[in-house]
């Protein structure tokens, strides 16, 4: 089986698959379709890898949707940058699709369509990493946007609907923004093909681009839940179940913060980059009340919850530093690394809840003695997320500082190296108290096997990912 | 000036309304015509000065096709979180925030 | 007192934002770019002669199969949301209204055939057909014709995902040809017409699920 | 992958995996987890014996390891290195069996023995780091590794303790961390050379390299416990003994004064870090710490804090070894980092002893416990010897090279600053000495675990061990000039390091 027949295309597949086991769960019915989706994520994975390593090789893929060519039609092209996050979002999406499996009970509500839920929202991030056009761009969004706030309301309480409320406002807010923004483009220059665009916006474009520019920039930010725009995201992502959670902070806030980068080095470079400092200013602003909340969370999740706040900062300093290479590196290395390990630690902590029956961090009195792996696994993750070697979250800080010394920003480099401090104070938060003696009443309810060992496994491949970065590395070398 | 201009600068006004409304407007369902507002004003101006000219460009009006339908699946996803979140606790705006 | 300092600021700036917009499109010159042209050029081999359409499900046809995907996972969402709670029994409107509803059905129905094939050629297509079946529905249950639905059951599901699966379907098997939903020319007439029509059922059956799905937990 | 490759990973591996394991292992299976832990530490000393006489016959052993484009891991097997690997080879054999019989019957020992095990693997990274981007994953994984073992007893004031360490190696190695990438950005690499590699850079770097070697030093100065970043050390004394061996002769501490070696003569190269006025200072911080931790262990009445302060005091001597500019300083500082070692873990081994035997936790409850325990007492009567600087000890061979360096380095301050700390030593060694020995048996020991059986003052696996260190200490001492001692190997590796720059 030849590769390069566009049968076998795996551009196409990664979108078409997860469309497919997300429509058969829905027609298998509720709480239905857990198989094909492992099954279809497995494929999806080896396609993802195939990708990468033709993208990393040096090579590039396109997909010219129904043959016209942009920018009549629709194009899909696959960089080293969008190969990166469809990496990551297979590679993340199967060990939790095998934890949800045992996560979600026969009948609970809360996992009545989540198969269905998550493939699409899988199929809207593929779609989304691919796409090279920007109107197609804001159809993916909205996908992702629906399918995450379904996903987070899914058979809660009033807490967890209010809660998914504010997510969909904010959400489609931005993607509100984001299409006026590409109204205006397309008004200004009659096309929304990023490569069509990318040789006609210039140093001397009209004002019209630099406002579709804000626009889309600032409803991106919006969902990325940069601060000060993260008002929604601890609620949501600390309410949602744990597999749901997981998903929303390892995937779905990275994929706007993708966009904005798309834009940044392609068809809007002569445009952003004013906004450089404003967005580093914002992403450190993040790190510092992101872990300053994380630090007085009293609930589990909502810390977790604040420190993907504090962690996508991390990802916006890089953009004062974008001038130079070794910044796109740094914040590929970032996304893995916050990937993972986020979604490992969620995955523990919903293995610590389930045992618990209580989210709260005083809760976890004795944890370590009664569940060993899990708070191992949660050690992984904080480990990679306080940027202790060996772990990716390391070699992302690392790249940062010296991306930023290297462009005599060391401010940047010492707003990273704090962050790093504040999030171990949280990590240990954790740690600490579950390392306490177990007060003698308190009884686990047991937990399955699996999902103890796939939250492991998430944890510790953020930190195994440390010593193969050689290899992801080629990936950022490959942006085009 | 042409119509599409015309059409341009109200979906421009229709955007900045519909924005201020979801920003201030606490009763959800207001909320969500608001919203619905704000993405009339950008379909408005996508057709709009698209046709400034006054020649009519069917690239954006398939746009604003694809983009109404996708405003009518969030309307009902919104509606229905309202409902649900009115069942719940009887109230039709969101809680103050919650943190600890 | 805050609030209106708020409420204030808010206006003012989004006032600020309308001028600074206004300014700017005015400013604008001719675009680069004229799609219309292509637009027009390949209209022949597109299978449809309406250029909307065209662009619809052809040369942005990829936009509009996400798009069906946004549809399906609203109602997902939204069934995953209000749970599985008991159908209350209908309330019969008066029997004017209902013989009037009985009257209009079929009537809908028709308009929404016409819809559906005029699309290929003037406004209309697959989404103005299936909204006019679902507002019929809508008219059946508002009148106490049509109960609300407590569940998706099987054939319910299928009618739902029908539509799409098909749109898939053809995307995946135009595959042979070089790329996703690239049509032969010959055949693409056919095709679109195949796929408007699985979509008016399905898109039909989504919306009026959208509708009545919500409507069970009245009074509840 | 040649054998010049395999050792060093060898040497690495052969406490990772069994760690590992270890942590797998169910509590109850005692037998095969005891068997692990000693298998892996005599397969890791036998790893070691041959790596020695491999370095010693000046065989290269290396491998290095890209994690990103121009960043290596990078491990080296050389003179100074070994010195380390062995010393901690050897102590670890110790301190296993001696945990062993310490922890026998207390709980999570998979957990305690699996964090063992990595604790020493990172400190074998620490020692055969070739460059300090090696150095300082291995030495954060040490900060790791080791909480888990401070706070094992899991009682509030046991995560006070580790909660503090933490607080200090964290921030430390943020500040090493942050002089590490800057000296990378401007080298381009931070690859260990004799004779440094910071002279690289021309005089216009001085001031940048300044604010580096400040960084680099407050950063590995933390785990040495140079006042004022020693604030850990004592409260973490709360950990186990066995813990306590470990992070005060072994590992933590040793790690951080290693650190410091390292740094002097290979990153900035002792001649070049002269020319920048950086050692001097450096000696002075190391004689002000070896004062006030003398000074402060005179007024601990808890036994394991007194030993605390004693180690502040004592590896401080190490680094002012280091800083005193001259060959024979060098040699001093390099056998006290093994002098030091051999002695305290004796000490601690000892203190062990006596809490786990008779509850004795405080000075001031010693009295007669030399005639209910005289074996433990006469090791710990060796090791306070020794630290004292009593001839026949190893304590005496340290501190008479460091008094000889400080002559030769005009630097006669440091000559006062040593005997004060030897008289110090002598004020809060001697009074517990007097009381064991001297003072009649109390009524009833604050509480008695073990019982005496014959001639077996305690169980066997923790008499035992402190009996060897303390022979050790005594050989040391007695056989300086013999061949196979850490004196000889400290002259070689000072005669390499010197030669890397021209004048042996």
């Amino acid at each position: 089986m030849s590769m390069s027949e566009p049968l076998f295309d795996p551009l196409a597949w990664l979108i078409l698959l997860p469309l497919a086991w997300a429509t058969l769960a829905f027609v298998l019915g509720p709480g239905r379709g857990a198989w094909p989706a492992i099954a279809g994520l497995a494929t999806q994975c080896w396609l993802a890898l195939d990708l990468a390593q033709k993208v990393g090789a040096g090579g590039t893929a396109a997909h010219v949707v129904g043959g016209w060519g942009a920018p009549l039609g629709i194009d899909l092209a696959v960089d080293g940058l969008s190969a990166a996050m469809l990496l990551l979002t297979q590679a993340v999406a199967l060990p939790l699709a095998i934890y949800a499996r045992s996560y979600f009970k026969p009948g609970d509500p809360a996992g009545t369509w989540f198969w269905p839920l998550t493939g699409f929202l899988i199929a809207g991030l593929n779609a989304l990493f691919v796409s090279a056009d920007l109107f197609n761009l804001y159809v993916t969004l909205e996908l992702v946007g629906l399918a995450a706030v379904g996903l987070v309301a899914a058979g809660g309480g009033a807490q967890q609907v209010a809660a998914a409320l504010r997510y969909l406002f904010a959400t489609l807010v931005g993607s509100g923004a984001y299409l006026l923004g590409v109204a205006l483009i397309y008004g200004a220059y009659g096309t929304v093909s990023i490569a069509t665009l990318l040789p006609l916006v210039t140093d001397d474009a009209p004002r019209l681009a630099w406002i579709a520019g804000g626009l889309m920039v600032a409803g991106l930010m919006l969902k990325t839940a940069l601060f000060p725009f993260h008002f929604w995201l601890p609620p949501a992502h600390g309410g949602a179940p744990a597999p749901v959670s997981a998903l929303l902070s390892a995937l779905v806030v990275k994929a706007s913060f993708y966009l904005i980068l798309r834009l940044w080095l392609g068809p809007l470079q002569a445009v952003l980059p004013a906004f450089a400092w404003l967005m580093a200013l914002l992403g450190a602003a993040a790190i510092f009340w992101g872990s300053w909340q994380a630090i007085r969370a009293v609930k589990l999740k909502r810390l977790i919850a604040y420190s993907t706040v504090a962690q996508l900062g991390y990802l916006f300093l890089i953009f004062p530093l974008l001038a130079a290479p070794g910044a796109i590196h740094a914040g590929v290395m970032q996304v893995f690394a916050h990937g993972l390990a986020k979604a490992g630690m969620f995955a523990a902590a919903g293995v610590l809840i389930k045992a618990t029956g209580q989210d709260t961090v005083a809760g976890l009195a004795g944890a370590v003695e009664r569940l060993p792996v899990t708070m191992f696994a949660f050690g992984l993750a904080g480990m990679t997320l306080m940027g202790l070697p060996p772990s990716s979250g390391f070699l992302a800080k690392w790249q940062i500082i010296e991306a930023a010394l290297a462009q005599g920003h060391w401010i940047i480099a010492a707003v990273v190296l704090a962050g790093g401090l504040l999030a171990a104070v949280y990590v240990l938060r954790v740690l600490r108290q579950a390392f306490l003696m177990a007060p003698a009443s308190a009884t686990l309810a047991p937990v399955p096997r699996t999902l103890e060992w796939s939250a492991f496994a998430l944890a510790a491949a953020s930190v195994l990912l440390g010593l193969r970065g050689v290899e992801l590395m080629q990936l950022p070398g490959a942006v085009t | 000036m042409s119509t599409g201009f015309v059409f341009a600068l109200a979906g421009a006004v229709l955007f900045s309304l519909g924005v201020a409304g979801v920003v201030l407007i606490g009763h959800l369902l207001r909320r969500i015509l608001a919203f619905n507002l704000m993405g009339s004003g950008a379909f408005l101006v996508l057709v709009g000065l698209a046709q400034r000219q006054d020649v009519a460009d069917p690239v954006p009006q398939a746009m604003v096709l694809t983009g109404i339908v996708v405003a009518v699946a969030a309307t009902a996803l919104a509606l229905a979180l309202v409902r649900k979140l009115h069942a719940l606790t009887g109230q039709l705006g969101l809680p103050g925030d919650v943190d600890e | 007192m805050k609030r209106r300092v708020l409420v204030a600021f808010v206006l003012t700036l989004a006032l600020a934002f309308v001028f600074l917009l206004a300014g700017a499109m005015l400013d604008l010159g001719p675009t680069t770019i004229d799609l219309r042209a292509p637009v027009a050029a390949h209209l022949a081999q597109s299978g449809v002669t309406h250029p909307v359409t065209a662009v619809l499900l052809n040369y942005r046809g990829y936009d509009t199969l996400l798009e069906i995907a946004v549809l399906l996972v609203a109602l997902l969402a939204l069934l995953a949301v209000v749970g599985d709670a008991p159908v209350p029994p209908s309330r019969a409107a008066h029997p004017v209204l209902q013989t009037l509803a009985r009257l209009a059905t079929p009537l809908m129905i028709v308009v929404a055939v016409y819809l559906l094939w005029a699309g290929a050629f003037r406004p209309g297509g697959a989404f103005q057909a299936g909204a006019v079946l679902a507002a019929a529905a809508v008219l059946l249950h508002l009148v106490g014709l049509q109960p609300g639905w407590s569940r998706p059951r099987l054939g319910l599901r299928i009618g739902l995902a029908a539509g799409f699966v098909l749109f898939l379907a053809v995307a995946t098997g135009l595959l042979t040809q070089g790329s996703l939903l690239q049509y032969p020319p010959a055949a693409a007439g056919v095709l679109i017409l195949l796929i408007e029509s699985g979509l008016t059922v399905s898109l039909a059956l989504i919306l009026a699920s959208l509708f009545l799905f919500l409507s069970r937990e009245e009074g509840a | 992958m040649t054998s010049h490759e395999l050792l060093p990973l060898a040497v690495l591996a052969s406490s990772l995996l069994p760690g590992l394991i270890i942590f797998a292992l169910p509590e109850a299976w005692i037998g095969v987890r005891t068997f692990l832990n000693l298998f892996a530490a005599i397969a890791k000393l036998g790893l070691v014996a041959l790596l020695l006489a491999g370095v010693a016959a000046g065989e290269e052993y290396g491998v290095r390891y890209a994690v990103l484009p121009g960043l290596e891991l990078a491990l080296k097997a050389d003179a100074l290195g070994m010195l380390f690997i062995t010393l901690s080879a050897i102590l670890w054999l110790f301190t296993t069996l001696y945990a062993i019989g310490y922890l026998e019957g207390a709980p999570h020992r998979s957990r305690f023995f699996g964090f063992f095990s990595l604790c020493v693997t990172a400190t074998m990274g620490i020692a055969m780091a070739a460059n300090l981007f090696t150095f300082f994953i291995f030495y954060e994984l040490l900060t790791l590794s080791t909480f888990p073992l401070v706070v094992h007893r899991g009682t509030d004031k046991a995560m006070k303790g580790g909660t503090i360490y933490l607080a200090y190696t964290l921030i430390g190695g943020t500040a090493l961390l942050a002089g590490i990438v800057w000296l990378h950005h401007l080298l381009g690499h931070t690859e260990f050379a004799h004779a440094g590699i910071a002279a690289a850079l021309g005089p216009e770097y001085a001031g940048q390299l300044k604010i580096i070697f400040l960084l680099l030093i407050a950063g590995v100065g933390v785990k040495a416990a140079i006042v004022p970043l020693h604030g850990w050390l004592p409260q973490a004394m709360v950990a186990p003994a066995p813990v306590s061996a470990l992070l005060h002769a072994v590992a933590v501490v040793k790690a951080g004064a290693f650190g410091i070696v390292r740094i002097v003569y290979e990153v900035y190269g002792v001649e070049f870090a002269q020319s920048l006025d950086l050692l001097y200072p450096l000696a002075i911080f190391a004689a002000v710490t070896i004062l006030w931790g003398s000074f402060r262990a005179l007024f601990q009445d808890d036994l394991k804090k007194r030993l605390a302060y004693s180690t502040v005091s004592q590896v401080s001597y190490i680094v002012l070894g280091v800083a005193l500019f001259g060959p024979i300083g060098t040699i001093g500082g390099l056998v006290h980092l093994v002098h030091q070692g051999i002695m305290k873990i004796t000490l601690f081994f000892c203190a062990g002893n006596f809490a786990e035997t008779l509850g004795i936790h405080k000075v001031s409850e010693m009295d007669g416990a030399g005639r209910r325990m005289p074996l433990t007492t006469l090791a710990f009567s060796i090791g306070a010897l020794g630290m004292m600087g009593a001839p026949l000890t190893a304590g005496a061979v340290s501190k008479a090279w460091l008094m000889d360096g400080a002559t030769a380095a005009r630097m006669d301050w440091a000559i006062w600053v040593l005997w004060t700390s030897s008289l110090l030593n002598a004020a809060y060694f001697l009074p517990i000495l007097w009381r064991a020995w001297l003072r009649p048996v109390p009524a009833a020991w604050p509480e008695e675990h073990i019982a005496r059986r014959g001639w077996r003052e305690t169980a066997l696996l923790l008499l035992l061990p402190p009996l060897f260190t303390a022979a050790a200490t005594l050989t040391a001492g007695m056989l300086a000039d013999s061949e196979a001692t850490p004196l000889a190997w400290a002259r070689l590796i000072a005669e390499r390091e010197y030669i890397g720059q021209g004048r042996p």
